[in-house]
């Protein structure tokens, strides 16, 4: 049979868009150099060839004007996807996102929709210091009427956004920008991934390490360490944060009983709280150790290298916390 | 300023008929607002609620010119606003005790109108919160080409938020349909809007390429006939425009507030209400130019009055949500 | 002795506001309407007539603009307040406390500080529905550089006021809206009360409820109804989210071995999500049953009384979990 | 717009002491930058960097007529900023390439140079982000009576943020020492500021009242005449202004910004180049005037160069900051 074929992070997510918006007329992308540059990471690029500038569409620097833009497009028909170069701007849409998009469709009563995406990205070692390098989507998942995306490969990527797209509610969807160039499989077939539907990366026996977007080849990394010293990883992604895959993690964990959470949000108050909180509530039983957390340190983001490459965790850092859980030593 | 007496060509164009609807419109929509202060006062209303009395005539001036399909959104003082585009006082009414019937299904309150059937995207309860959203729809509209044009309302303390700006320049770079209808009411709660506001208003909305005017909002045939110019203009594809309505609130900032000494003199307040009410104003004209008689308007007024009493009534007696409903609603 | 002195939460708040006011002139209050109206809660009633309009300052309805002028005034040598009126208008705020304050000092090198406190309200059943009833918390405890403010009682507020006020880094003080007319006990004399320290406000044997703000009342209120059952409840309040006092609430868990988190922001990826991990982790060998939590309702707040009252803790329920916490039912 | 010609009195005003040093700040500054370039290129300099060069009339003329203690804000493009202010470039370079010695011992980097001693509250990677900062610092100015100013600089893509009309209001209402200083250098990033910028620039500052001025931001003495009126009058208690310079930056928005056809033509930069050179523009005036003499000039380019060379070897040399660091300076 033949190879399958292969594309990048940044390719599965332009394939994504194009072909939703072929498929449907009222998609259009809004957002700051999205047109003729594609992006300063180039992700959209020919986009603007193919569909024409009434459907993708350069906007001024005005994150929250063209957000609340878009929600107001989106209750009145039409699809809109923005661009959010980086998540750390999304602090200028949060009363777009927060106060509007979120509660449109409960506060009217069931009357209006809000089918929207904002697309941003997360992810710190790229050297752009403490105001290009949070991964602040703890923040939306916090928030009831928006639904949170955090896809760690080129095939998830295309499926989840071509459903965030196809979706009635506002989707936040979040982009590790270090990641663009990965390459991985993506069929060339149609295909969509639910939301709410964790995903077994590896299996493995002896330890679930539960790891989200950027941190998901990390946490493959550290299985690979840890096989070397004959311990099982099992290495699971929720994929979207809101819905939560409550019921896969906690059989993971209540198999391996062991688990380390991995997210590169900040560690305090963040993501890795909400699912260590769930998996220790729901395998409270079958757990042998603690469920250990392991996010960004509790610092802005240091533009120093040799400084900003200790904020984040690392295949090493992972493979240590999980061998001593373990009891290696 | 704009003023109807400057426009004569704007009154030739319209009906008595339309001055007649909008004498009623202003009559329902300020018989509505006491009987808000009313459940207020006697502890029927839960929450509180600001009151448009005294402005009524720049949203039916407004509303009066858009088609049933045009879209508005309002803000935290909309009922003027839901009703000048067609919501019905008693589902209004129900919403506003957090009942079934509401338009929100009690779950919006006085605050977050809502209604697609009369092209209304939401009261919204953050100042300057809809702004982009009116704009959002003045995008679809122009996407999809169905010759739509979207009104934001909102109050002149709205001018202090930055998204206002950032929308106006979208619309304009975009040429979208919508019209930016700033009420100037004097007031951002309870400090005057000169203590909150530098330069001129209506250069807020030039310095972004809007065309822009002014008009006494307390004349309703003024506001309806620079709306619709601004209105068919933007129909026409030629873009937004900044609307300031100058006018005036009667009532407190809300229910609560009754005590205004200490921000507003009683002496301005009788000035508005004695020379400027919009009502009288139009009711003076009508009868000044024998177009209709008194009888007339009153007979509209008691069949507004009990139509009015009768929603209240509906509203009183409707039935809560069920505690199962607070799930419902939250995703599509 | 004489009875002592007794303040409502409000009067607290601006008795430190006058006494930090008096001692140090660099303090200013910045906000919409805080000036004649001091404020829509009448909290700040009478701060102009002493102070001034030079110190006392009412705004335009700019929420982003004011808190960002405060963040360039506390770094050239001023002590602003601000007041954000509805803790849900934060959300206009976030690039100014998160991009600017709480990282200004950081990517400084440590030259230039920040010595701000934004007050601001939480708390729902007030019929204000969903834009006016949110707990957002969680948010800010998520951000390096942030401290965040918790007070419970009139005692708490005065004393922590007074803290935050003298701390030479951004603070978010967070104030229940539904509390500001409950009296306590104030003493006349000076103090303040340090950040980071939990404050056990009953104490108790067979389980503990930690709780904040707003749900203090509501914990108290259920350890009474405990004690009809023979169920010794301890309350205890972190007070400050960040720096959060971890020994004292894994002691706590630690002697009673059972635990209810109670917060009134919504319970997913919330304030409840880190202290119970927190808690988790640290008392993990102590404890006989799950960390159990409570929150808000996943919900934006509903305005219809019956719907809102569903979705906030209530003695009861707290009540409820408990005793099932405890093996009785 | 103001032009230096049609102001001699300001000419006659300054010294050719005060050009003297300004063609060598406007010369350090492009030397500056083209070592920026060099250790992106040779792979020494982590990240990226947005180059000043073009523009160094706008912050050399603002930055001449400054006090020591007077602020400033910058952006992501701030090396200019920061130089023209006084910071020394042995430390800015150290920044740049993540060492101690930096102005913030690595932490911040090229977007995040802050230095108390020089007044620099910091370049911010926020577009708009220090708009904030600079009218605080001005109001702190205002309330301590230390008669300082603040200068705020931002490109005009930044006028596609609410929150600076949001203070611009603000600074007028409360007449605070703060100068917006637009850099119009034609582009936000890679779209040209009359895709995303609707009705006139220094209408933007006019519509809050700011006294508003235009000047030829590639005019080192222009910049200078204008800005010393603007900061003398805030100084006096008359208020912000807003400063609209036009200018151009020659390389890409960043320094891995090098095929720009698909948004500009080389054309029009070699025309600016050519045409408009700041530093080529001052050099011809003070030849002209028989002000100084070649060489002269030549003494002080090759001065200024051997500092820059030191001051990147100074960089090169230095070590990076102890691992533990990065936990310091979180909280003061
Ligand atoms: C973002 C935001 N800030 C503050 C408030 C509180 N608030 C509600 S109404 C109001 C005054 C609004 O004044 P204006 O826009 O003139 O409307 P008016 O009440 O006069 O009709 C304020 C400050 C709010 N709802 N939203
Ligand atoms: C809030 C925000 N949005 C987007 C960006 C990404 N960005 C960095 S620079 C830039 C363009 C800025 O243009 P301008 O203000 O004209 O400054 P110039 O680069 O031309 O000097 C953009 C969009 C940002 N840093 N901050
Ligand atoms: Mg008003
Ligand atoms: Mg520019």
């Amino acid at each position: 049979m033949p190879e399958p074929r292969e594309l990048t992070f940044a390719q599965a997510i332009r394939e994504a868009l194009a072909e939703e918006m072929r498929r449907d007329s009222h998609v259009c992308i809004l957002g700051e150099d999205v047109a003729e540059a594609g992006t300063p990471f180039k992700v959209l690029s020919g986009l603007l060839e193919e569909f024409g500038t009434d459907r993708v569409l350069d906007t001024p620097i005005s994150e929250a004007g063209f957000t609340g833009l878009a929600v107001g497009a989106a209750m009145t028909g039409l699809r809109p996807v923005v661009d959010i170069m980086f998540g750390d701007f999304i602090t200028l849409t949060m009363d777009q996102m927060v106060n509007q998009a979120a509660k449109v469709h409960y506060m009217s009563g069931g009357k209006w929709n809000v089918p929207m995406v904002m697309r941003t990205t997360l992810g710190a070692t790229r050297r752009s210091a403490a105001q290009h390098s949070q991964s602040l989507h703890a923040w939306f998942s916090h928030v009831p009427g928006l639904k949170v995306v955090l896809p760690s490969t080129p095939y998830d990527a295309k499926g989840l956004l071509k459903t965030a797209i196809r979706d009635q509610n506002p989707v936040v969807f979040f982009e590790d920008k270090m990641m663009y160039k990965l390459k991985g499989p993506v069929p060339e077939e149609e295909y969509t991934i639910p939301f709410g539907v964790a995903d077994i990366k590896r299996a493995g026996r002896d330890i679930t390490i539960v790891a989200t977007s950027s941190m998901l080849q990390v946490a493959l990394g550290a299985a690979t360490l840890l096989q070397k010293e004959e311990i099982s990883a099992e290495v699971i992604d929720p994929r979207t944060t809101w819905p939560l895959d409550e019921k896969a993690l906690i059989e993971s964990a209540q198999k391996t009983s062991r688990v380390i959470v991995v997210d590169e949000g900040y560690g305090r108050y963040g993501v890795t709280a909400e699912i260590a909180s769930v998996i220790a509530e729901g395998a409270f039983y079958e757990l042998d150790a603690p469920v250990k957390r392991m996010g960004a340190m509790h610092v802005p983001i240091p533009f120093s290298p040799p400084l900003e490459d200790t904020t984040v965790p690392t295949e090493n850092s992972v493979f240590e916390v999980a061998r001593e859980l373990c009891g290696r030593s | 300023m704009t003023t109807a007496a400057q426009r004569p060509e704007a009154d030739s164009k319209v009906t008595v008929e339309r001055w007649i609807r909008a004498y009623r419109r202003m009559v329902s929509i300020r018989l509505f607002e006491e009987q808000v202060n009313d459940l207020y006062t006697r502890a029927l209303m839960p929450g509180l609620a600001h009151l448009y009395i005294g402005e009524e005539a720049v949203a039916v001036g407004i509303c009066e010119t858009l088609r049933p399909d045009d879209y508005i959104t309002s803000t935290h003082r909309g009922h003027g606003h839901c009703l000048a585009k067609g919501a019905s006082p008693d589902r209004m009414f129900a919403e506003l005790l957090g009942k079934e019937a509401g338009y929100c299904r009690g779950k919006g309150g006085s605050m977050h109108i809502a209604d697609p059937a009369t092209g209304n995207l939401g009261a919204n309860a953050i100042v300057a919160g809809s702004v982009g959203i009116a704009t959002g729809a003045a995008f679809s509209a122009k996407q999809l080409r169905d010759g739509r044009v979207a009104v934001c309302f909102f109050g002149e303390g709205a001018l202090g938020q930055g998204v206002l700006y950032e929308v106006m320049n979208l619309a304009q770079l975009w040429k979208l349909p919508v019209i930016y209808a700033c009420e100037n009411n004097l007031y951002n709660e309870y400090t005057h809007y000169s203590e909150t506001t530098a330069g001129e208003i209506t250069a807020r909305g030039t310095a972004f390429g809007l065309h822009t005017e002014a008009v006494d909002g307390q004349d309703v045939r003024a506001v309806y006939a620079t709306a619709t110019r601004l209105v068919e203009r933007a129909r026409r594809g030629e873009g937004p425009a900044f609307l300031l309505c100058n006018t005036y609130r009667y009532h407190g900032h809300h229910v609560g507030d009754i005590n205004r000494d200490y921000y507003r003199s009683k002496e301005e307040e009788r000035r508005w209400k004695d020379e400027r009410d919009p009502i009288k104003l139009l009711t003076d004209w009508l009868l000044g130019q024998k177009l209709v008689d008194q009888a007339l308007l009153d007979r509209i007024l008691s069949e507004a009055r009990s139509e009015i009493e009768a929603a209240v009534k509906f509203a009183i007696d409707a039935p809560y949500p069920r505690p199962e409903e607070v799930q419902e609603d939250v995703y599509a």
